[in-house]
């Protein structure tokens, strides 16, 4: 247990610490790209982008800028040594056939059973727009979610079955928060592996109404 | 054999009929072929469908051809953008209709289309809004959704280099959807930044073959 | 109407004669092939190999045998200038998609639906082995098949249904043989577009017991 | 991370079970990978289901591996082949199973496993004996044959270069079936004639990349 909860920039370096040595990645778009900033050269892992790369380097600045490579958020990006392009159906085909090790995506909801919600409020004017949220969710051997436990309105994040509309079902793996740190597997239930600053099970099993297993001993 | 090589965008599209379904590449403006969408517009066929990823930005390109009422239906999967108002005005107000895919299973079935597949079952947008009212099977435990394949009369395209063959070779993350897209249109057309001559080409970097090539205009970079 | 009826060559010919300038063919293992020999640089024609290839040349001789350079046959061949090569997914894909114009193909029975077999004998001891067979047969726009028109038992090779085990159905377009050329149109029925040497219509509706359309005024 | 590159045949197939489903690559010989199946015999595993376009040709290499008993069944588009008389002998005696797959299809299926799809509708082999027992449908008036993706344990393949990540480049039609392979197993074993340095293979060229690819051992060509 940490003294107090995350940062935002410490929930990246929490999820960037737990990435294999030598894992294929995907950062969706937002915080979770923040990630790579803490990733190492020694972990040597591979980013994707799914429109179409493997081996994608760092944000493009000045005259590194080339509008041909991008990614995923269309922000320029930079090779690295040993990376390589190809098509759209065969970078989701990649994704789609389980070839990614982690795929790091943020949420509006997650359910217990590890269903995801991230592409669309609900509401009933909203435009619906789904990109590669979907194929994310349900490509990767790992799906983890970071998000705020809570919503600002301070209903749990976390919860036994989604309000919102579905971008994929038992998919989630691992949810990282700045308060817990949640381990989701569909036929054991939800562990608690860590805890920040003053969270404590009781005050999770609250917000959450979940049965909770601690697995922080 | 006439020329695949066209001297002006305009020659390239003079036969888009109205109603024409319209593959567009690109993925943001990588790999977007802007003069071809300009050409369209010029064009002014009606009634198109339109395959892209997007539904276009600000007040250019597939944007332009939204604001100049020439879409009737796009098909996407990420039509809500920055600088998306002219498409979501077009849909809020009924005048264009959409299909939103999931990426992935757009890119599948714009191959598919040109692989002769006639649907697959596939994991993607399965329990989500997006697979209501589709066929769904469970497979060795895993659930699954049939989709179909999308097939178009015209491909708009960018490459980069061209052969007068029609083979091609993309740049980067240009590369996106054209390849794809190149083989589910009954007609290709491709923008490129540079004609090579016949054999300058590596046969084995070549990405898309002539085969699925029936126009090329070049187009300064 | 020619004075005699065709050799194999003048089959080849034949067939070769009627590819249309700028096409993409696939010509089968054996007679097929040899269409190859008489097709002229002016036709342009692209020669596709299902081992993956579009661009194929003539056949290897002396040092420019290569045995990473084969056809579909598994004889040693050679590139020609705008080649290319794709793994055996794209390659299929290309044929089965309809991107080749004509395959041109031996066959053991053709039906006057079009029907095609040419894959097994249908002899009980046999070992089934279709290879790219029922690939070709469904794939191109239009499949052309040579063939003697009747066996050495003097039956028609043209018929009404198959006996022998279908490789695709509905997929000949036209039939080369000795005696006379055959369109088939499925909606239409089989009309005879040309014959050689001493053939007549009597002859070949009484050899195929078929009501064959005389197209040759 | 533990390098990809293996000093040896044997230590690279060391892990091989008994009853495991191995596609080995190839096209005739070209592509074939001669000394990664030499090992595959003398590692010795039994009852493995092979997945290869042919059955094996004279004494050698597949032919070999079923003479010494190790293959249970084997799903190919092309058994009988010159000088395949040990598969023959073995299927005529009943020692191994044979599940005859279209050569396009076999390659579809190949690919649907990489790709994470469930199943698909193909036109190849519709109304054939290889259909028989399959589901059918019919799909804007064309006539299809579900087929389902194939999965190995290991893929045997060759290429011509890879860099220690484990991207593929390779020779001509030696291509063939290595790519699609390489997507369809837990573990992809290549036998390469070289192997270059990290950044020396162009990206736009590579036709695997090194996500495919488990380990690689240096084959002298």
């Amino acid at each position: 247990m940490t003294s107090a909860t995350l940062t935002r920039v410490e929930m990246a370096q929490r999820v960037a610490a737990d990435i294999p040595t030598g894992a294929f990645v995907n950062l969706g778009i937002g915080i979770p790209t923040t990630v790579s900033n803490f990733l190492t050269a020694e972990q040597e892992v591979t980013r994707h982008t799914e429109n179409g790369m493997l081996g994608m380097g760092p944000e493009a600045i000045g005259d590194e800028i080339d509008p041909d490579l991008i990614n995923a958020g269309k922000i320029p990006v930079t090779e690295l040594p040993g990376c390589s392009y190809f098509h759209h159906a065969d970078s989701f085909a990649m994704m789609r056939g389980g070839h990614l090790d982690i795929a790091v995506l943020g949420a509006f909801q997650v359910s217990e059973k590890g269903d995801l919600a991230n592409w669309h409020t609900g509401a009933p004017d909203a435009i619906p727009a789904v990109g590669g949220a979907m194929d994310l969710a349900v490509g990767a051997k790992d799906v983890f979610v970071m998000m705020e436990l809570a919503t600002k309105q301070g209903d749990s994040k976390l919860v036994a079955s989604l309000t919102y509309p579905a971008t994929g079902l038992q998919c989630v793996t691992r949810i990282y928060t700045e308060v817990a740190i949640f381990q989701i597997d569909p036929n054991v239930g939800v562990t608690v592996t860590e805890m920040f600053g003053p969270t404590t099970m009781a005050r999770l099993i609250e917000l959450t109404g979940l049965a909770l297993i601690d697995g922080t001993k | 054999m006439p020329s695949k090589i066209f001297d002006s965008v305009d020659e390239s599209l003079a036969d888009v009929f109205d109603g024409a379904t319209v593959m567009i590449g690109g993925f943001g403006l990588a790999g977007q072929p802007q003069e071809l969408i300009d050409g369209l517009i010029r064009r002014g066929s009606t009634d198109l469908t339109i395959v892209n990823n997007n539904a276009g930005n600000g007040e250019v390109g597939l944007a332009l051809l939204i604001k100049s009422g020439f879409v009737k239906k796009i098909i996407c999967s990420f039509p809500r953008q920055s600088d998306s108002y002219i498409f979501d005005e077009a849909y809020r107000a009924g005048k264009i209709e959409l299909e939103v895919v999931p990426q992935g299973n757009l890119a599948e079935r714009i191959r598919a289309a040109g692989a002769g597949i006639g649907g697959f079952f596939t994991p993607t947008g399965y329990g989500t809004l997006l697979a209501e009212g589709k066929e769904t099977r469970t497979i060795d435990g895993n659930n699954y959704v049939l989709e179909s394949p999308i097939h178009a009369d015209f491909s708009l395209i960018k490459a980069y280099h061209a052969d007068p063959l029609g083979n091609l070779v993309y740049r980067k993350t240009a590369r996106n959807f054209g390849p794809i897209m190149a083989t589910a249109a009954k007609t290709t057309i491709v923008q490129v930044s540079g004609v090579v001559g016949v054999g300058e080409l590596d046969p084995e970097a070549v990405i898309t073959p002539g085969i699925f090539v029936n126009r090329i205009v070049e187009v300064a970079s």
